[in-house]
């Protein structure tokens, strides 16, 4: 059906197997979870977890602000905290319901979001149940929420350092409001990627990807900082980040995050079934992300003979972003070595992005869109559900209109108000030109 | 009245500061600075980019002496601070035609 | 009944109105949230949402430090570890009982409190619920100690880099074990004000503007800091913040804990209404940060050319306790719009004050004082149980004696161990005469 | 039962006494708590507070990258990232079947760690009950494996500044996978020192002495940093840290991080009884942090004339691990006590190993180590099932295994690949030398 | 012209660069510097140890001058930032033989 | 030999550095300085309140030469660091009576 995503979906095999379940074992029925329990775990799930999905716009903020130099230091964090803000009122006025309300394949429908909790005040949690949709309305509207925000904390990263204010936060609007929902529609609303079989647990495609080819249409639009590369297209200012401590702060509150965004992607709890997955989630989470660390440090170890800390923090990233395509199916050590594949990814990622002359501030591109890719595709391996041709083409629709419209949308901000900071404004940092302050006053930057 | 200013390694500076205490000199400012001479910068990597970096870290120390201590201070300057390894810096003697000491207005070589 | 706090009674309703949906449906018993898993998902609530209230205190920290010059960061964060201990140890010692001790209507009582879990230890949790106070009672406990502590987090930043250290630390310990105590007791104790009607769900006034009336008449007492204001009433020191990252920072850490604030005030999870309830909180309470961010970021814009981070991260807060009096009866629209509101009074606030010579280093008496204020008085638009004079009654009550008691504390310590560092004292800065060490020693400040 | 770990023990116990309850009080059956919602309720108390636990990486990383030097802040980022990967892939591999396997009294037994939830699945509750362990196997791994990742977080501070980066490394692979997971068995695992009837709620030794002892050898191995100690054993150089107010976050963090340390090792949530405990213990833990803090701030104030912000954020600590060998059986006013008597003994250890010229770089040996002792021998003051002599044992039969292991593997690790940075790679500090970056490139440090 | 050197109390800047603006000058390099002469440092305690601070923030200002405004220029310091007290700081002068503005090219006097 | 000091902006830094290496300077020491000449500062916002930013960030080259490269040196650090702006900075010639290698103890022009 339509009109419940494949999320949902989910949540409704729980229920029908906790059904069986039922059957099975009458004789103990005060072994099981009622109804209201039920909706008050599955409630609960949504909002700890998305508790700590919104903390990761605090972890992104932090790895971009430690990434830039200290001169675009306030800026990027204004970005950080106002594109948090858009998003969650984008996604309240727009984007919920273009993303959840069924309307069709492509989209979901018009309207601003509202609660509707209704069988669950005429305490009806069978039906609920029986609809796969046994929690809160609200729960599940924060929950989808800051996911939408993670996408778009995601191209911030990549297009800082030289991208004028207000045409970031239009884009982000746009994207938070429409672009972001409407592909996310196609999968977790119910579309037609999620009925031709495509799957996408808790978003390598449908957040990071997504997010991530935001960012590399926005790199290829923008150009490159002033003086990043010389005419041969080397490396000719690196341009270290200014607070490498806290940008692994920042990957620390990612990690952290993290959790929130794989574990609550289960959509229930109110389940034995469902509090095992969930432990199992967390570990492969937790193992994908060591994976990813420790195999770019051992590479990079190995190419540059010295470990490299931002690479490092990439790929934790990484490994992160590689097993939320299915952080169920696999075992622990799977997940370890997929996780592990997404940090090898960044250390060859970036310098080819570089040699490409894309600049990306942060490493965005490398973490989201390539390990996002890689993530997706490699859920055929332990998810026997999938299929590698259908997750390719997943991969390929949502790549080919995430990059189409965002194209057209930065050719049109580009056109009509511009999108590049002057070179002037560049060297002297975005602080001191948009916002007419620096980060770090008394701190002797030139 | 002369300047000498001593362009040193960082870590030489508590050693220099010890010795030139101890042979009476009475003042002394330091600044941070970065610099190239003989040694050039070296490459390093980030993010799998290499990279040229031309100026290294030193310490610059001003020191205005009476003419006569000049060659003495030069000379504990050298024994701290030489490592004898590229890049252990110079030593530049400058004029100084006036000194004032703010608090009390004495001049020149009372001030010192 | 006095000893029941406003706070439990809502519990009770929940409790009540549970048990009329129990009767309505006796045939789906199995439906229904047993006596001791509610108690279970009350004191779970309490706890979980606690430890997010309590992580605001290093979001005061973080916020504070970011704002104050580098010379005087080792002092704030002293002063904000020292706070929080000490309002845990005097509410433990003091405050707890004289709060909700309900010994009548205008304080609590005085002892130091203990944990009675006689009913659910005799598994009694149906006269648990009966009273509204269905969990664990040091679960409780945790929960209103965290916000005592919020109120004293509030005031260290407006008097930073010019207050001694000690009687910074006798001031925190009267404020949380009595001065908060005591008007708190007015409305969740059960004192005169819940009486009356007054209405404020989550501490707009009872934390927000306790704390910002003890700010303002502490920044009054001790005066700007030197250099900060020409002799006309100009600002001739704009002393800006030493590191807005870290501002930033702390903003994100509150937004966090914030739905720990308004989410835990529900005070119950342990049914459908109330997890339905506490996911609009979620709801309200993001949306109206992010209007409180997205009015100040357009308002500076417009206002300077120039958009103001130091604006918006104010701004997050002021929506963010603007909604705290009420964040479960408007939709999510009119939490943005009062959220809003309050970012549009910061930005006017701000200057206001500096025209008064109010010498506020973070500007906590705009987001917590002023939204407070407007918070707690626009509740009656979307609760109809609340009326305005009743909100505007118990807004002055609370005012003045907040005020007075401050003021006399403030003058006591003033007269007696002085309150006010030396000017060379100020000058170097606070964490080299008070602490002997510096914050960032190594890096150049002058 | 050896297989069965003294911790599981605990939750068997609340299990019978649930039992006892439920035969006593049939009457009211509708009022427990039935066996899934009890497994749900208990793995998810394993995540969450697993998931603050695991936070607790980032508060050691901000702490210590705090009280560094800029120049070796970049390095002890990559440790901490790196040894909380390591530490979750060697309690995969290795560690927890090493601890839990319960093979005999001495060690748990060998093999990776797989998810068993056969019974769960099989929706027999009872039995898990009866077993004491209703709960998700994964929850559990997670749990647990957060705890090792703590105990290697310790070592790192205390040897940072001149150990080189990868016999780093290895050592943390042996202590999480081998070390730590061996005397945990004692204990945890159902061991000989558990059968003897040692007592450690949550770890003091376990964890946190566990930790120091491994850096203590590592410290003294090691020798310290150049120019530290002059010839007669005073401090000439006191190399200050780089950044308090990030040391400062780092202690908020670890603070918040310890409600789950402590408040999980409960070890269930699904009966009123344990929901009454876990906020016992977030109570007691949160005021012997606060005491540590009040004690050290008022302890330096009367020795040094001075508070020192460093030695509050050590006595926070100190508090924490002093309450963490029994944060249940005290009441809140003697909680604090023993914390307080933690802050004390930081406050003189610190200076106390200069003298004896062991360079502990932030201070995590008074704090894990002298406090770990503390808290783990005034058990029985309020555990009457503890001994001291018991305790005792346990303390000195821990530290002698860790310490005789781990200054085995030191000087292992020292003849065959070297440990200690060259003198100049320490001059110019391990960023440049390892990393080749520096993590704060535009803020002038010499 | 001359180039007049003034070592000063970090806090005095504000002070001095008013002054010296309102007599006319039209120019002025300042440093961060750090140094020591009559005052010596003092001593700390730091996690319970005490150490020496040998070195105190001073802000350095460079004024190119003409000739005849040098005293003038010095007096004016040394109103401004003199409180009387141990570690007021130094003024010295120093010849130039040369000076150019980049902008224009202008040289020397018309260069200031 | 001569001390050419030239003030300039900073983001001209690597043009110039580039360009007196390729003309053969072996050497020059950098300081982060601020500074305020033609260009006077300006007025910035800060939560509402005006306030003059009164120094501009500018960066600091000494360089050391004998005194037959001073014109040819001048006009190199004039040609890179020049944009006709205001605020592009000076430069200052100034005479050194002794120079030393601290590494080798060479002396003088030997020494540069
Ligand atoms: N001609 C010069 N003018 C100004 N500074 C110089 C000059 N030559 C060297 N320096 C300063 O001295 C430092 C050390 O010089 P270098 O030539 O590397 O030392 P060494 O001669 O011992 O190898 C440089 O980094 C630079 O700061
Ligand atoms: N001989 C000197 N050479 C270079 N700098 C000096 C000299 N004497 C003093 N200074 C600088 O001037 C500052 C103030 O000098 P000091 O002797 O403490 O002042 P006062 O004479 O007023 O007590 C010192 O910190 C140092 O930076
Ligand atoms: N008389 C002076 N003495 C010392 N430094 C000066 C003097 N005049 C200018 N400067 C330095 O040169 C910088 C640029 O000078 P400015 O007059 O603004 O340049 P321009 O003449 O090209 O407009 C100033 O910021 C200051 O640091």
């Amino acid at each position: 059906m339509k009109t419940i995503s494949k999320r949902a979906n989910k949540g409704l095999l729980t229920a029908l197997m906790g059904g069986l379940l039922l059957i099975a074992t009458t004789g103990t029925a005060s072994a099981q979870v009622t109804g209201e329990t039920d909706f008050i775990f599955n409630s609960f799930l949504f909002l700890i977890t998305g508790m700590f999905v919104m903390f990761m716009a605090a972890g992104f903020c932090m790895l971009e602000v430690g990434m830039v130099r200290s001169r675009n230091a306030a800026t990027i964090c204004l970005k950080n905290v106002t594109l948090y803000s858009i998003a969650g009122i984008m996604f309240y006025l727009v984007g919920y319901k273009l993303m959840y309300g069924g309307a069709n394949a492509f989209f979901g429908g018009f309207g601003i979001w509202g609660a509707d909790d209704a069988l669950a005040k005429a305490n009806d949690f069978t039906k609920l149940q029986d609809d796969g949709v046994n929690y809160a309305s609200g729960s599940d509207w924060f929950f989808q929420m800051v996911f939408c925000a993670t996408a778009a904390s995601i191209v911030s990263g990549t297009v800082a350092e030289r991208i004028k204010l207000w045409p970031f936060l239009i884009f982000t609007a746009v994207l938070t409001g429409i672009i972001y929902p409407i592909q996310g529609s196609w999968v977790w609303g119910g579309g037609w990627l999620s009925e031709m079989g495509f799957s996408d647990f808790a978003g390598s495609t449908l957040v990071h990807s997504a997010g991530g080819w935001a960012a590399l249409i926005g790199a290829l639009v923008l150009g490159a900082r002033t003086g990043k590369y010389g005419p041969n297209g080397q490396v000719v200012g690196v341009m270290p980040g200014s607070s490498l401590p806290l940008a692994s702060l920042g990957v620390f509150i990612l990690w952290l995050g993290w959790f929130g965004f794989n574990g609550g992607s289960q959509l229930a709890l109110g389940s034995a079934a469902n509090a095992i997955d969930i432990s199992q989630i967390f570990i492969n989470t937790n193992l994908a992300a060591a994976g990813g660390v420790v195999a770019a440090v051992i590479a990079t170890q190995l190419i540059y003979k010295k470990v490299d800390l931002t690479m490092a923090l990439n790929g934790a990233i990484g490994g992160l972003v590689s097993i939320t395509a299915e952080p169920l199916a696999p075992t622990g050590g799977v997940a370890m070595l997929i996780g592990a594949v997404g940090g090898v990814l960044i250390v060859f990622a970036v310098p080819l992005l570089d040699k490409l002359k894309i600049d990306d501030v942060v490493g965005a591109i490398p973490a989201h869109l390539v390990c996002g890719i890689w993530g997706t595709l490699i859920v055929p391996l332990t998810n026997k559900d999938a299929s590698y041709l259908n997750q390719l083409i997943g991969v390929v629709a949502i790549g080919a209109f995430v990059s189409i419209v965002s194209f057209v949308l930065w050719q049109v901000l580009k056109m009509t108000m511009g999108i590049r900071a002057s070179t002037e404004d560049e060297m002297q940092g975005l602080d001191k030109s948009e916002l007419g302050l620096e980060a770090y006053p008394e701190f002797a930057a030139s | 009245m002369k300047q000498i200013t001593a362009i040193i390694k960082p870590f030489k500076l508590d050693d220099v500061r010890e010795a030139l205490t101890a042979i009476g000199v009475e003042g002394l400012t330091v600044s941070e600075v970065k610099g190239y001479g003989r040694q050039k910068g070296h490459t390093e990597i980030y993010r799998g980019a290499e990279y040229a970096v031309h100026f290294l870290p030193k310490v610059k120390l001003d020191i205005v002496v009476p003419e006569n201590r000049v060659s003495q201070v030069i000379e504990e300057i050298i024994t701290q601070s030489k490592t004898g390894q590229i890049g252990d810096g110079k030593i530049f003697v400058m004029p100084v035609e006036q000194v004032v000491r703010i608090r009390t207005g004495e001049t020149d070589a009372a001030a010192l």
